[in-house]
């Protein structure tokens, strides 16, 4: 099993330690997998805004050099960035107009994409392709009595998802199972978690963070489970000012890799756990300082 | 040079039963489509005999369009099935002649498909005018010509080289 | 007590505005909006905005282009893609939001000292000097240009960001960066043909 | 060219109609007469303003006469609206009605293009064609078949009873078939009706009996049709009875058998009550159940399922021995003359709309829930009640729900704004529980329907208008602890918001069944591109199909409420009466016939027709076709090597002539 690799800006940055789990989870399973060369910004829901052409530049170059790679299906594990080259995708398929545009830029840069590449976001690689069974058998140290939230966000789901549903989807709920956790009832697991307006208009967007925190507390949730690193960031890093705003919601928030290779008996700091803010303590973790 | 005038002319036969009301339905909806189809209706496309095609075309028509009832549908219960098997024969007729396949179509649009009448016109107009004239009146005549020329070349060369008719006697 | 008419005249509309937005690919299906508040009742962040995703639609569809583009409600679309998923028409609204970023922004008309539309400059500011992101570099500039108190309020969160080692002060970049450089250029030229009149 | 005039002289009289605007707008219509007019064999050719007029028609009869006319052709709107009326005109004129062909240049032409000039080229082509064809026509006649003047009516809801009902009262004999144990649909499971409240029960019983002890009514319940054959006056169906373990004419509907069962308490979903109490495997769907005779659920009945039961109901029954565990599937087969199809139509699974949480929130019910619910004979007595048995404060009423909407059903159900106001009446009669609909528009257009609506308004109940966003359970205020919290925008007072509710009624909207598509089949009919059945003409011929001898009738058709229902089945009973008591029909004369002796007795036709109208002569070695049993779809016409197959109307020379004539103008 192969595959090409997009990490996006987030996972060299803010969203590091999910590729510090995502990568020997991965290697634990076999995958392989190689990040694609000289990749550059997805372009992201900013550059939407801008100049639709430009954002479809900027993401069909990712597809391009990702179908000059080889045949493999393209990992991305932004949610931003899985959703901008997918929604990329569609619009060369489904607008002519756009397609001239795409191609013409792409030609300037001696490259082409036919549309033969699949993005694919990790969570549907590992349950559909790797299989339940497979991870199953990798795990050595189930994550027993632990209570997750399994929270999916949007931009993966909505609206360009191919493997799971929109309103209720349960691939993570199915892979946390697997790993031996609880998986707590939460019906706002696509409810959106204020995207970058947690930093732009924070009396907005975190509001909308601290609903999905309260939330997963009061319904008992030791640590909520996510795949997104802006969902990720905005749930674990804002706590003092939602303490202040509307009293505390404290209750960490760990990549599903994260959890991933816990299960499979790798250790926290390799995983990246000591950079949250709000420590998973039930695993007994380094507790980073605040 | 083609003529820039030039504007594909297509014959369609439409079963009663469903694509004739199909394009009757197109109408009552006021759908626009290209005007250069001419719809001659039949009770069921198992009426379509191949010579039916081969007439329309041989006459100046550019593309044949047929119309039926969806598979397992059909007002006579199977005219469909046998209008498929002769539609696969005559495409490979066409073929030998070196005709283009797109040229002609077979299409079932149900009686409530009023904007597939539309869909389908359009997208057959639009093939054949990119195939451009079929002209098959000339090429007959071009070959009518050549044929009659080369018999008389025959006829005034070799006089001796046609063979002498045979005759037999009781 | 201070009274405001708030009349619309016929000159008040901006004639085939909506016939432009529709014109952007996936957005022409506005024109089954049947204002039936999905959209609203579905956004999270409908409950901020001055004027709610419906009544946007509204506005577009009858060609009040002036207020559409000085409204906050674009730049508080958190690009959630639920109100695309849950309209009952079929209506890319995520899509129409962004054309009217877009024209927003080309037009100049967007509210004064408001962060987003500064984000989204800023953003795409970078990507075309450097062809990715580094968050923390972005952030920073982000403060300094909208709301450079805003960077003394967060002090802790960049505290914990040096501690947790998430802060990158280097600034990631790209190899071929001018081959990005002529691809966006050739992007400002559209699809090689001219343009039909809209 | 025998009947033409005198001295074999072709006399063609064109007619070129401006349909007011409709054609004339598009074609240029004096422009198409005066290029007929210079055709060969035209005698006459005149544009007028409306062909169809009795003015119109009376100048083809003027000009057969006075200008010796011995073809006509017209061109105006579709044969399939107009040829019957012109054909009528040239017969009236003295002339063989098959004297004459239709140019269809409204539907085809003038409606369906913009081009001025393009549409006058195809007006003329198509009318060169006509005047080509023309020529080749023969004098017909057409053929009456007798019509059987029994009567099939498939569906045994409101629409299928009043159908039966009215034509048996005419004394026609009809079998009415149901799927079903009882007849009754839909309907037997109301309380009131909108928009007079009267109960349902009271009007629907008293039709139900009439069914059951009417002379000329044979009912069969729980049977369903699985083949037809035949054609119009003459239909052989086959019905497919079930067994139900009872023989219904043993049955006095005592159900001591039902109080036996070895099942002390129901335990299996009740289909009448929506799955809100349970029955037993021997039951009787309702108490006004039509039959009243018990049927027993072989997926539940240990006897059926495993042989080894005690047997408690025989028992039961003592000697009556009306219940039978032996009985078999029963295919029986009947001759009808008409068929009318009120097949009714299924409610849409509130489970696909998930943002709902029906099927997650047990007080998320759906409209035909409640209705159970208010019912005095339904599961809980009439009192609407929560499923943990106490009232509900607040109930919420979403409108549209699978309706309206690309991603379900597009299409308005047209009851369920009515339907909604009146459970909102009836539950602020039967509680003290503040009521809200949510609504996008109320559609209240029927008689006495505003005025239900103004009423609904007075009563005190709050109408938000907004599609309701999601229902969820997750409190954000003190007030919405332990509620359903609905999220909406309220579109008109501009802003988004949140109501508590105790109970939720989803307002789900009609659908067609799952196995429409199969039925359609069946009866050879055809479907919208939604799945309802489609009528001949959505004006002028709402009840009639494509199919001569089968109408429809109900929310098969469409959803519609019960008025419509209703005036729909006495629509489908007088179209089936009319053929009935003329007797017969006339056939198209579009038949087949072999000319023997061209027929070279390769027999290649004989697989062909599905009607079995070709049979081979052994002694003669010719094929020959029964003009009775042919349909006239022209099949074996198209197949014959010999060219001896020819089809009236359709015949080579005509079709080839028309291709001629379509090219022959650029």
């Amino acid at each position: 099993m192969k595959y090409s690799y997009f990490p996006g800006c987030s996972l060299k940055g803010l969203g590091r330690s999910y590729e510090e789990s995502l990568l020997p989870v991965m290697k634990q399973l076999g995958v392989e997998i190689a990040e694609l060369e000289d990749w550059n910004c997805c372009g992201a829901t900013a550059y939407m805004s801008v100049d639709e052409a430009k954002a479809g530049v900027l993401a069909a170059r990712n597809l391009a050099i990702a179908e000059k790679s080889g045949p493999h299906d393209l990992l991305t594990p932004c949610s931003a960035c899985y959703l901008v080259l997918n929604k990329t995708k569609h619009n060369l398929e489904d607008f002519p107009d756009i397609r001239d545009t795409v191609h013409n830029a792409l030609r300037r840069g001696h490259l082409t994409y036919s549309g033969n590449t699949k993005v694919r976001h990790p969570l549907d690689v590992l349950v559909h392709d790797v299989g339940l069974e497979a991870i199953k058998q990798k795990v050595v140290r189930p994550l027993k009595g632990l209570k997750v939230a399994p929270y999916y966000g949007c931009q993966v789901v909505r609206p360009y998802s191919t493997f799971d549903d929109a309103w209720n989807p349960t691939t993570m709920d199915r892979l946390l199972a697997a790993l031996g956790a609880e998986v707590v009832h939460y019906p706002l697991k696509t409810k959106c978690c204020g995207g970058s307006l947690t930093g732009t208009v924070p009396e907005a967007g975190l509001r909308l963070t601290y609903i999905l925190l309260k939330e997963a507390v009061r319904r008992g949730a030791d640590v909520i489970a996510t795949i997104c690193p802006l969902c990720q960031f905005n749930l674990d890093a804002y706590h003092d000012q939602i303490d202040r705003r509307w009293g505390p919601a404290r209750i960490p928030t760990v990549y599903f890799t994260q959890l991933m290779g816990l299960a499979f008996g790798l250790p926290a700091r390799q995983l990246g756990l000591q950079r949250n803010f709000i420590p998973m303590k039930a695993l007994g973790t380094e507790r980073a300082t605040v | 040079m083609p003529d820039p005038n030039w504007q594909p002319r297509i014959v369609a036969f439409f079963c009663n039963w469903c694509t004739y009301t199909a394009a009757d339905l197109a109408g009552v909806s006021r759908l626009k489509y290209a005007p250069n189809v001419r719809v001659i209706r039949l009770m069921c496309s198992g009426r379509v005999d191949p010579q039916f095609v081969l007439e329309a075309l041989a006459r100046g028509a550019d593309g044949v369009l047929i119309g039926g009832c969806h598979i397992g549908d059909c007002h006579y219960v199977e005219g469909n099935y046998k209008t498929v098997r002769r539609f696969e024969m005559l495409k490979r007729l066409l073929a030998d002649l070196g005709i283009e396949e797109q040229r002609v179509r077979l299409e079932w649009i149900s009686a409530s498909e009023g904007d597939r009448v539309k869909t389908v016109i359009n997208e057959m107009v639009e093939q054949v005018r990119a195939l451009g004239p079929l002209n098959l009146p000339n090429r007959f005549a071009d070959w009518d010509r050549e044929v009659s020329e080369w018999e008389a070349h025959l006829q005034t060369e070799e006089p001796s080289a046609r063979p002498e008719p045979e005759v037999t006697h009781a | 007590m201070e009274v405001r008419r708030t009349i619309k005249y016929e000159a008040d509309r901006v004639r085939g505005f909506s016939k432009e937005i529709m014109s952007v690919s996936g957005c022409d299906q506005l024109q089954s909006c049947i204002q039936c508040g999905t959209c609203s009742g579905t956004c999270p962040l409908s409950i901020y905005m001055d004027f709610s995703p419906r009544q946007v639609m509204a506005l577009v569809r009858a060609d009040f282009k002036n207020e559409v583009l000085a409204s906050k409600t674009v730049w508080l679309c958190a690009s959630c893609y639920a109100c695309t998923v849950e309209c009952p028409r079929k209506i890319r609204i995520t899509d129409i939001m962004y054309a009217l970023k877009q024209r927003a922004i080309k037009d100049g008309i967007y509210p004064r000292h408001f962060p987003i539309p500064i984000l989204a400059k800023e953003f795409s500011e970078m990507v075309r000097r450097k062809g990715r992101i580094t968050e923390t570099l972005l952030v920073m500039r982000l403060f300094l240009k909208a709301n450079w108190r805003a960077v003394l309020g967060s002090w802790r969160l960049g505290l914990g960001l040096i501690r947790t080692g998430r802060f990158v002060v280097r600034q990631e970049h790209i190899e071929r960066q001018a081959e990005l450089t002529a691809m966006l250029a050739a992007a400002n030229q559209g699809n090689g043909k001219p343009k039909e009149a809209a | 060219m025998n009947a033409n005039g005198k001295n074999g002289e072709l006399r063609i009289g064109f007619y070129i109609c401006h349909c007011g605007h409709n054609i004339a707008g598009v074609v240029d219509c004096p422009a198409v007469a005066e290029y007929v007019a210079k055709l060969p064999g035209v005698a006459v050719s005149r544009d007028y303003k409306y062909m169809c007029s009795d003015p119109g028609q009376e100048l083809i009869q003027q000009d057969i006469r006075e200008h010796k006319l011995n073809r006509v052709v017209v061109a105006s709107c579709s044969p399939l609206l107009h040829e019957a009326t012109f054909r009528k005109a040239v017969a009236a004129g003295g002339l063989n009605p098959f004297f004459f062909q239709m140019v269809n240049i409204r539907e085809h032409d003038s409606w369906v293009h913009t081009d001025r000039a393009a549409a006058t080229t195809k007006a003329k082509a198509l009318a060169h064609a006509a005047v080509r064809r023309v020529r080749f026509h023969k004098a017909l006649e057409t053929t009456r078949v007798p019509i059987h003047p029994d009567v099939l009516v498939v569906g045994g809801g409101i629409s299928g009873i009043h159908a039966a009902i009215t034509i048996a009262n005419a004394g026609k004999k009809v079998f009415l078939v149901e799927r079903d144990p009882s007849i009754g649909g839909h309907m037997a499971k109301f309380d009131k009706t909108f928009p007079t409240l009267d109960c349902a029960a009271c009007i629907l019983t008293p039709k139900m009996s009439a069914v059951r002890s009417h002379e000329n009514i044979t009912l069969w319940t729980y049977s369903e049709v699985v083949k037809v054959e035949g054609y119009v006056g003459n239909y052989t169906v086959t019905v497919k009875r079930k067994p139900r373990y009872v023989n219904e004419d043993l049955c006095v509907g005592c159900q001591e058998c039902i109080k036996a069962c070895v099942y002390k308490e129901g335990k299996f979903p009740d289909e009448f009550n929506v799955g809100l109490s349970k029955r037993k495997p021997v039951y009787i769907p309702f108490p006004q159940a039509v039959p009243q005779v018990v049927v027993i659920d072989p997926h539940y009945c240990l006897q059926l399922k495993t042989g080894k039961c005690k047997k408690t109901c025989l028992e039961a029954c003592a000697d009556r021995q009306a219940i039978d565990f032996t009985q078999k599937e029963e295919l029986v087969e009947i001759k009808v003359g008409n068929i009318i199809l009120a097949t009714g139509f299924k409610l849409f699974d509130a489970k696909r709309i998930p943002q709902y949480g029906y099927g997650l929130y047990p007080n998320v019910v759906t409209s035909i829930e409640l209705e159970r619910l208010v019912t005095s004979s339904g599961p809980t007595s009439g009192e609407i009640v929560l499923r943990d048995g106490k009232p509900p404060k607040s109930v919420g009423f979403i409108l549209c729900v699978g309706s309206r909407d690309m991603k379900t059903n597009r299409w308005c159900s047209r009851t369920c704004c009515m339907h909604s106001m009146k459970l909102a009446q009836l539950v602020r009669e039967h509680t003290d529980a503040d009521v809200t609909v949510f609504y996008l528009d109320i559609r209240a257009p029927g008689k006495g329907c505003e005025e239900f609506y103004d009423k609904s308004l007075r009563d005190g109940i709050q109408f938000v208008r907004g599609r309701v966003a999601e229902v969820t359970d997750w409190a954000l205020a003190p007030e919405e602890e332990g509620k359903l919290v609905i999220r909406v925008e309220d579109t008109l007072a501009g802003f988004v918001r949140r109501i508590p509710v105790d109970m939720i009624v989803l307002a789900v909207g009609m659908e067609p069944h799952a196995d429409a598509q199969d039925v359609r089949r069946l009866f050879n009919l055809s479907c919208g591109s939604e799945g309802w059945f489609l009528e001949k003409h959505p004006k002028l011929a709402p009840v009639s199909t494509f199919t001569d001898g089968v109408f429809i009738a109900g929310c098969c058709q469409g959803p519609k409420d019960i008025p419509d229902s209703i005036a729909q089945a006495g629509a489908a009973a007088a179209e089936a009466m009319a053929l009935i008591d003329k007797g017969y029909i006339e056939q198209e004369p579009n038949t087949a016939y072999i000319l023997e002796q061209d027929c070279s007795g390769c027999k290649s036709c004989l697989p062909l027709c599905p009607f079995t109208a070709i049979t081979f002569d052994e002694a003669k070695q010719k094929a020959s076709i029964n003009a009775a049993l042919c349909k006239g779809c022209g099949t074996c016409v198209a197949a014959c090597p010999s060219g001896s197959i020819h089809q009236n109307l359709f015949e080579d020379e005509e079709i080839f002539s028309e291709i001629d004539g379509v090219l022959s103008y650029a």
